[in-house]
């Protein structure tokens, strides 16, 4: 390498750095400066990261090699990295072993002055340092929300306040039956692993319990062929707990196609031709949400919606008879059912807000007054600090 | 006149398909075009942290998009490929959306034709993956475990610019062109929330104010995105911003959409107008009656 | 005539039998209709088929190229065996161990994910003191924190909306209607975006090709 | 059994997703990632029971002859057409990309553009100003829109000085205040909202208090 670097060098004839008469690179002064090597924090190990500063005023390389060598080991030449870059990371390290690193910079074939060694070990962390305080809130609140959950089944007392979508769906499936026309149910676009989907599947159980027992059809059209098949086992499982397994129609729930806009033209398809009395919109929805909104709206059915996607609200509120907004979504099951566990989560939700709010509200004021007064000024980031995730 | 104002507010819905269809068209077929005015905002932050980004930075751009928002999104993806190419930055295009591939392919190609670009040594295409959040929380520890080759199958150690970069936070910023799900909040989760690299990227029009959040700036605090683009608007702010700076820039389709789209609105406002006009009328009738 | 032209004429031809929906439903758009869901369907098994489970399960599987079998992979393959069991209802029962597998990494992954970026962040990001540079800015962060607390409380399921309680829910379902008519407003303009997209190929791509086709 | 092993694994597969990212110490990364990959392939591998029911569907039209049975083979060719020559053909390239792009494509552009006519119907339909929340509802949704293209500030400037004053571009300054002001606490606080839902809805998943996806409690 030395060698090759001599050849270059009088191949290339004088570098510029000689030429503009300063001293010759090896007695330059170091190309970077605070070089460090510290272990990867918050990760199973395995990781070294490596920092240096470029040092003001030294001379600009070509590249630079960043070695590697374990105590009494030989060099190894881990990577060339840019003369501008100033981190590495090394992901090729065992745990609990000490390595030590140089920085050397190379200039026309040749090494210069090399930077370090500075050595360091990689281990792994148990838990997550910029995680620890959501770590804290997380099981605080799941702690309420499943002591809610065992108190409201032990059967304490619990209210919960009228939400009207909720309280239309007896309506709306009644008027279907009236009407001799079915029920459209549409549990949004997402796969299983969504949450809204989830919530949504569970809705449907409390529907399909409603239409069981009015005998009225239930359709529901589906995206997704995970959501198809617990689809299938709500609806079935509800119809039989009504003691109406006959009615159950396997083929009312049927998959469509995963495409968003190929599902929303056959949906459209069906809600004109079937002319569903009352329609269902619960899940998750993006910009077909409209569509099949203001198509259902034509045909002068009952809509109910519900989604946690923010920008799909507005629409639905423009187009259906009743919207639920948000969490509310999650809250229809436990609403429906009545179950009081399921009801004692709903509790528990109100005091994981109340928790926020009060945290927001202490935030607020103590950065406030943190402009004026120092001591309120380190309670604020106290607060930010808490609810800081990396 | 009574019978006239509840005709207008239950006016057959028909009427403003057509008026709408033709606020689109005329504008289109007489080319008109109205000057676009760029001020700071989300847009210009987007511009400048992409603008700032020095020659040899490695980029993740994401084509998180499919056909039916490529009126949006394509205009803001061959700026920003543009952009990207002629100063010099690395590109690594992947996408979460499976159309998202080859509607990167295009651009790129013929982006890297026109400017003399290498493809394996100034930009590679990885290609789709299924999985979102999870394929991202998967990219976090290795780029290769996910992308085992890209578009056209060849090997990830096979290209030399991948060489070096091994995880997302290898790059120097992640750029993600999102239709939805899965896309921007994603991409900030894992990205910019958990491994700290910086995320920017554009949305549609419709999804964009959901991110506003996202964009809050704190002193000594980088904010969650770095700056976006919302729908054509956000495209032309950018081709605007692009010509700005290089004049040699070629004209983008976002300007000229936008005399479309400002016809159209005032069509939407005027019936918004209209309606209640009928109905203030109405209600003026039934209080009178009374 | 040239596979481009079956092409442009194709997407317009279709494209005209799907806006015919906007008058009313027709057999244009039935057809339409079906031959979208039908070869989307096909596209989405095919995709999924080549780009999903062959890389990711198969090639892992088996090895290829020079990769060593991963056996592991033999697990997933067992749950995808048990989750097609459905068809066969005698042992549809089994189906619901992957379905169980699923739910439970959805349920793990959304709750930290939402908890992070959606929860706990946006409390952080209200953590803003009120006063600080000038009157505006003032106005706008006391605006914010009001809509977050009140539309906090609008949310408020086991008390009701009465009192203290209904006041402040009042201001906060205020504060999320003004909220999704900013929304809906800024929405607009991405509609007519994707009305413009498809105009413009009609009027730019097929348009031109009219006459060439009728041979003028 | 039918029960009990579910719930486990529901269980088991929810924790380990939640210690993943709380604990970056082995085995967690690793358990992690096999649950993703896992994840994956078993929801990639349900798209044959889609492919089933659809044909299913249509097949058992045509043979009862259903009320507009005339269009499942239509169906029926569009999926076997594309699934046919992606088989055959591979799906980077040749007969399956060009329908894709030709055909699938333009259609999906075509159903979301048709919300342009659909947002205007709902627009004129829904922003009545019938009490003062619904008229600022209007006024929001009136002023973001004219603050969304440039015609609002050329109206604006129309206004004598409008132009050298100190906001020439008003109308968007307007716009843009509602969307960064208003609009952001408002999606603020339906974003906690919906977190605290999740996370409900998430430990009763995980815990076993919801169980009605697996179909029923025996």
């Amino acid at each position: 390498m030395g060698r090759l670097g001599l050849f270059l060098v009088i191949l290339i004839g004088p570098v510029p750095a000689l030429a503009a008469g300063s001293a010759g690179p090896d007695q330059a002064r170091p190309v970077a400066d605070s070089f460090e090597a510290v272990d990867s924090p918050n990760d199973a190990g395995g990781v070294i990261e490596l920092s240096w500063a470029m040092s003001p005023g030294s001379k600009l390389v070509d590249s630079m090699l960043v070695t590697r060598s374990k105590a009494g080991g030989p060099e190894n030449v881990l990577s060339v990295v840019s003369p501008v870059s100033t981190s590495y990371r090394d992901t090729t390290v065992a745990n609990g072993v000490r390595y030590s690193y140089a920085l050397v910079p190379m200039l026309d074939g040749r090494r210069l002055a090399e930077v370090g060694p500075v050595a360091a070990s990689a281990s792994a962390q148990w838990i997550h340092s910029g995680r620890s305080g959501m770590l804290i809130i997380t099981v605080i609140l799941a702690a309420f929300i499943l002591y809610f959950i065992r108190h409201g089944r032990k059967g304490g007392e619990l209210y919960i306040r009228q939400i009207a979508g909720l309280s239309a769906v007896d309506d709306a499936v009644g008027r279907a039956t009236e009407m001799g026309r079915p029920v459209l149910y549409i549990p949004g676009i997402m796969d299983m692993d969504n949450i809204q989907t989830i919530a949504s599947t569970v809705i449907l159980g409390r529907v399909a319990a409603r239409t069981a027992e009015y005998g009225t059809p239930l359709m529901v059209p589906v995206s997704k062929s995970v959501v198809l098949s617990v689809a299938q086992e709500v609806v079935k499982e509800a119809y039989l707990e009504a003691g109406r397994p006959d009615a159950f129609q396997k083929d009312s729930i049927s998959y469509l196609t995963d495409d968003q806009f190929g599902y929303a033209a056959g949906v459209d398809g069906i809600i004109v031709r079937e002319k569903p009395a009352a329609i269902f919109l619960l899940g998750a929805f993006y910009a077909e949400s409209l569509i099949l909104a203001e198509t259902g709206r034509s045909v002068g059915a009952i809509q109910i919606a519900g989604t946690a996607m923010p920008s799909q609200l507005p629409f639905f509120i423009a187009a259906c008879d009743y919207t639920l907004i948000g969490e509310e979504l999650f809250a229809a099951s436990a609403y429906l059912s009545r179950e009081p566990k399921l009801l004692g989560s709903l509790k528990g939700q109100d005091v994981a807000k109340l928790f926020f709010m009060v945290v927001i509200v202490l935030g607020v004021i103590a950065s406030t007054v943190g402009q004026a007064w120092d001591p309120a000024s380190e309670i604020a980031a106290f607060i930010r600090n808490l609810t800081h995730v990396e | 006149m009574a019978d006239f104002w509840k005709r207008l507010g239950e006016i057959d819905r028909r009427i403003i398909f057509v008026l709408i269809a033709l606020a689109v068209l005329v504008p289109l077929a007489l080319k008109l075009a109205f000057p676009i005015p760029v001020g700071k905002g989300p847009s210009k932050d987007f511009f400048d942290s992409v603008d700032s980004l020095p020659p040899e930075s490695v980029v993740l751009m994401s084509f998180d998009y499919d056909p039916s928002t490529k009126p949006e999104l394509h205009p803001m993806a061959i700026a920003i490929v543009q952009h990207l190419m002629s100063t010099d930055v690395n590109l690594v295009a992947m996408a979460l959306w499976p159309q998202g591939a080859s509607l990167a392919q295009e651009i790129l190609v013929e982006i890297s034709d026109s400017l003399g670009r290498e493809q394996y040594h100034d930009w590679v295409n990885l290609g789709y993956k299924t999985g979102g959040l999870v394929l991202i929380a998967r990219l976090g520890s290795s780029m290769k475990a996910a992308f085992p080759t890209d578009l056209s199958e060849t090997p990830y150690g096979q290209i030399p610019m991948l060489d070096g970069i091994q995880r997302l936070c290898d790059f120097d910023m992640i750029i993600t062109l999102s239709a939805g799900d899965p896309g921007i909040p994603h991409w900030v989760m894992v990205a910019s929330d958990q491994l700290g690299v910086p995320v920017g990227g554009g949305c549609t029009a419709v999804s964009a104010p959901q991110f506003y959040p996202y964009l809050q700036r704190r002193v000594g605090e980088r904010p969650q995105m770095e700056g976006l683009l919302g729908g054509l608007r956000g495209a032309a702010d950018y081709e605007a911003l692009l010509r700005r700076k290089y004049a040699q820039a070629p004209p983008g389709t976002a300007i000229a959409g936008m005399a479309a789209q400002s016809v159209a609105h005032l069509v939407i406002m005027v019936f918004i107008v209209l309606g209640n006009l009928s109905y203030l009328a109405l209600r003026k009738r039934k209080e009178g009656q009374r | 005539m040239s596979w481009e032209m079956v092409g442009i004429w194709g997407g317009a031809l279709l494209t005209l039998c799907l806006y015919s929906f906007l008058y009313r439903d027709n057999p244009f758009y039935k057809f339409a209709e079906h031959l979208f869901v039908g070869m989307s369907a096909g596209y989405w098994a095919i995709y999924t088929i080549f780009n999903v489970l062959k890389p990711n399960w198969w090639d892992k599987l088996v090895g290829a190229g020079d990769a060593d079998p991963q056996l592991i992979m033999i697990i997933p393959g067992l749950l995808a065996v048990l989750m097609l069991m459905r068809v066969v209802s005698k042992l549809a029962t089994y189906s619901r161990l992957p379905l169980a597998l699923i739910v439970g990494a959805g349920a793990g992954l959304q709750l930290v994910s939402f908890f992070q970026t959606n929860g706990l962040k946006q409390v952080e990001n209200t953590v803003i003191p009120l006063v600080g540079s000038g009157v505006g800015p003032t106005i706008d962060n006391l605006l914010i924190v009001t809509a977050v607390v009140c539309g906090l409380v609008y949310f408020f399921f086991s008390k009701a909306h009465r009192g203290i309680t209904g006041g402040m829910a009042n201001v906060g379902i205020t504060m999320l209607m003004v909220a999704f008519g900013a929304s809906f407003g800024y929405t607009v303009m991405a509609r007519i975006s994707l009305l413009i997209g498809q105009a413009q190929f009609l009027l730019f791509e097929w348009v031109p090709t009219i006459p060439r086709i009728l041979g003028l | 059994m039918r029960l009990y092993v579910p719930l486990g694994i529901t269980f088991i597969a929810g924790i380990i997703m939640i210690l993943e990212f709380f604990v970056p110490h082995d085995p967690f990364p690793t358990l992690g990632g096999h649950v993703k990959d896992w994840y994956t392939i078993v929801a990639s591998s349900a798209i044959f029971l889609g492919i089933l029911n659809l044909l299913r569907v249509h097949l058992k039209k045509i043979n009862l002859r259903s009320r507009n049975w005339q269009y499942s083979p239509v169906t029926i060719i569009g999926f076997l057409g594309m699934f046919g020559t992606g088989v055959a053909f591979g799906f980077t390239e040749g007969p399956f990309f060009f329908m894709f792009n030709e055909f699938v494509v333009p259609m999906g552009a075509t159903m979301f553009s048709l919300l342009a006519f659909f947002v205007a119907s709902a627009a004129f339909r829904a922003f009545r100003a019938s009490n003062w929340r619904a008229s600022l509802l209007l006024a929001s949704a009136f002023l973001v829109m004219l603050g969304r293209v440039p015609i609002g500030d050329l109206i604006w400037r129309l206004i004598p000085g409008a132009a050298e004053s100190a906001h020439p571009n008003l109308v968007t300054e307007i716009g843009e205040w509602i969307m960064r002001v208003p609009n952001m606490g408002g999606q603020r606080a339906i974003l906690i909202g919906a977190a605290m839902g999740v996370v409900a809805t998430s430990l009763r998943m995980i815990f076993g208090i919801e169980r009605s996806y697996l179909g029923g409690t025996d």
